[in-house]
């Protein structure tokens, strides 16, 4: 580096002083976010500039704002904005550049526009709107039905504020003497931190359990710069949704917030929300009385009507109870005597088979019976028959006799033969016989001479003839 | 006589008689005796025999009726 | 006789006696004798056959009434 | 008689005779015997089927009512 | 009889004692018993008709008031 | 009966009885179980009819008054 | 029942009663129910009436005096 040109830094930056004094020796006008807002103990303002292209910083830079200067344009604004200077607001910003060479660059604050800032606040208030209507929140406090007399009652306020003490005295002081049951939960009611606040009061009674008739967000009393947190989006979405209808008295001049648009009902002051309340209540009262006997005349009418239709009804229910009991009866009825008659046809059907039986028992056993007798009879005859025939057949094989008979006759008869013939042989033998035919028996010395010779002559002989005999002597 | 006379004794003797006279060894007078003899002897046969007839015809009697 | 007479024992000795005066084997006396046994007999038989058949008659009539 | 008399054994002692008396198997001394205990048996028979009609006309006669 | 008789077995069984009966199949010892016991069934059944009867006549008089 | 009874069922039972017992398909035994269970249905419809009868005369009663 | 019951529904559901009875679609066992039910709805109304009445009265004379 021994050719180089060595520059103190003080020359450097003595050079960029003039460089950029020259070339930017005017004002100009600036679109920027402010980052950060911050004050000195002198009066001066602090500013921090960005430029967000997407949520990234594209640009940075720090702006003062002089404290001879800064009341004057502070005043200018908040007249046309009602709103302060502060953080996270988009500003249209008239500027100087300067460097310092100790300092560096920084930009000092000439004036701002306020008229671009309240166009910036509508815009932001508008898109809110848009918002939330998009996403149907506009109306969706306004669907709570009132209660018909409003009693219990939350409200979200400054403690101390003057609009708080309006609504209680105006509540409180009521010429109907309607008591009321105020709960309050104190918030911050405006500037940056009223949002975050509101929504931990809200948090808060909505967690305390109560059913609130109505959640009354009032302030008043107090500056009335800083109010545009009731165009606060997150605010609202969350107040939009609160569990009790809104009554609003915001007051605000301008003209109404989206917190008022959002309500259910809108009111400007405190004191209006506090004499919106008793009329509604009133009202209530006073339509209660006109009703009553009205109510009254009607309800004897309609506890008529309705013992009527209840006597109708129950004898209409009777008399088609009774129809249907009466059919059932007779059906009943019917099953018993069909019951009845079935059971004793069948009884009497088998009481015939059963005589039946008997009958057949009967004719069968005598038929039967009769066939046996009839047997028996023929088993009688039969023995009669054979032994009957058996008697004649002995009697036949007594016959033998007439055998014996014949035989014996034919045996006596040959026996006849024979002692006939016998007696034939000794008729002709018997010697009387010969005799009486001549013959003779020559007898010598008493014995029959059979031969001649044995006879001498002069042998006397004796000759026996039939009838008697002859002796004589033989001669020769 | 001890034993008593039959027809079988009786017809015996008759026939004893008869072969006596056929065989012409008797006399005449014994002839005679045995005639008679035989005469006897015929007539108890023959009342035998006419005896025994009667009873046959009486069991034949009995069952003709 | 020991052996008391039966129908059957009565018609076999009137048989016996039948073939004894066919076989013509008996005289005249035994021929009386048996005739007359045979008489006994026969009358036994049909005295039994008799008293039999009334007693068949008399039974079984007591079933026609 | 161990075995008490039945109808049947009435009617089939009845038919056994029957039969007996026809096939000529028996004397006429028997035949009277026969005869006897047919009649018993025809009496015994007759006698349980007039019984027997009793208790049927008995018996049933009960269920005229 | 372990069997406790029902009217529906005694009907069966005086049935089936008609058709033995009828089919001539039983003696007339057999009858008397047959019949005896047909008299008992029909007693029994008798029996059963009327009580059946007594008791749809009472059960059912109870509906006719 | 794990069911309990109803009119309804009762009703249906009742006339499935009469309808057997006019079929004819049961005998006398049954015939005796079925009547006595007609009767218990007969009883509890009609019962349940009387009781029904009550409460309706009851309610249309509160109105007379 | 969860809903608590009103005069409403009360007489709503005897109206739908009353026409369910007179439509005779229903059977005696659902009549009982039904007139029970009846019963309890008539007092449930009847109830409600002479409170209500009486309420009226109640509340009339209150500004009688």
């Amino acid at each position: 580096m021994p050719n180089q040109q060595n520059y103190s830094l003080s020359d450097l930056m003595d050079e960029l002083q003039m460089v950029i004094r020259s070339s930017f020796d005017h004002s100009y006008w600036v679109i920027a976010e402010l980052a950060n807002v911050s004050g000195s103990a002198r009066g001066h303002m602090y500013m921090e500039l960005v430029e967000k292209s997407n949520h990234q910083i594209i640009a940075k830079a720090r702006a003062n704002l002089w404290s001879s200067r800064k009341h004057q344009i502070m005043k200018a604004f908040e007249e046309v904005t009602k709103e302060t200077v502060k953080t996270g607001m988009k500003v249209l910003l008239q500027l100087s550049v300067d460097f310092h060479p100790v300092y560096g660059l920084s930009f000092q604050v000439l004036d701002i526009d306020p008229s671009f800032s309240l166009g910036e606040l509508e815009r932001q208030k508008q898109e809110t709107i848009k918002r939330l209507q998009e996403e149907d929140l506009l109306d969706f406090n306004k669907q709570y039905v009132l209660p018909v007399v409003l009693q219990k009652l939350a409200v979200i306020s400054s403690e101390s504020a003057a609009g708080y003490q309006d609504f209680m005295n105006q509540l409180e002081q009521n010429t109907n003497s309607y008591q009321f049951d105020v709960q309050l939960f104190p918030a911050v009611m405006q500037g940056d931190k009223a949002p975050e606040s509101i929504v931990l009061a809200l948090e808060k009674l909505e967690n305390k359990g109560i059913e609130f008739d109505a959640l009354i967000v009032i302030r008043g009393g107090g500056s009335n710069l800083d109010l545009a947190c009731f165009d606060d989006y997150a605010l609202n979405v969350r107040l939009a949704q609160s569990f009790f209808p809104i009554f609003t008295g915001i007051g605000h001049e301008r003209d109404q917030s989206v917190t008022d648009m959002i309500a259910h009902t809108r009111l400007k002051t405190p004191t209006a929300v506090a004499e919106h309340i008793v009329q509604h209540n009133y009202e209530f009262e006073k339509g209660v009385k006109d009703l009553f006997s009205y109510v009254l005349e009607s309800s004897q009418d309609s506890i008529a009507e309705n013992q009527y239709q209840l006597e109708k009804a129950s004898s209409r229910m009777a008399k088609s109870s009774l129809d249907l009991l009466h059919s059932e009866k007779s059906e009943i009825r019917e099953l018993s005597f069909l019951t009845n008659q079935s059971a004793m046809e069948l009884i009497h059907q088998n009481k015939s088979q059963i005589q039946q039986i008997k009958n057949d028992v009967m004719y069968l056993s005598k038929s039967f019976i009769k066939e046996q007798e009839q047997f028996i009879g023929h088993q009688k005859r039969n023995v009669a028959l054979v032994a009957k025939d058996f008697i004649n057949r002995e009697n036949v094989d007594l016959y033998p006799s007439k055998h014996l008979v014949k035989y014996s006759l034919l045996s006596i008869e040959k026996e006849n033969n024979k002692l006939d013939y016998i007696k034939n042989l000794i008729r002709v033998s018997d010697p009387e016989l010969l005799l009486k035919r001549g013959f003779s028996i020559t007898r010598y010395n008493g014995k029959a001479v059979t031969n001649a010779e044995v006879l001498e002559e002069g042998n006397e002989i004796e000759t026996q003839l039939a009838k008697g005999s002859i002796k004589s002597k033989i001669i020769k | 006589m001890a034993k008593k006379l039959t027809y079988e004794l009786a017809l015996n003797e008759l026939q004893l008689i008869v072969s006596e006279i056929e065989g012409e060894g008797i006399g005449i007078d014994e002839l005679s005796k045995k005639v008679k003899r035989a005469a006897e002897l015929l007539k108890f046969c023959q009342g035998k025999l006419r005896q025994t007839e009667n009873d046959v015809n009486e069991i034949l009697g009995q069952f003709e009726e």
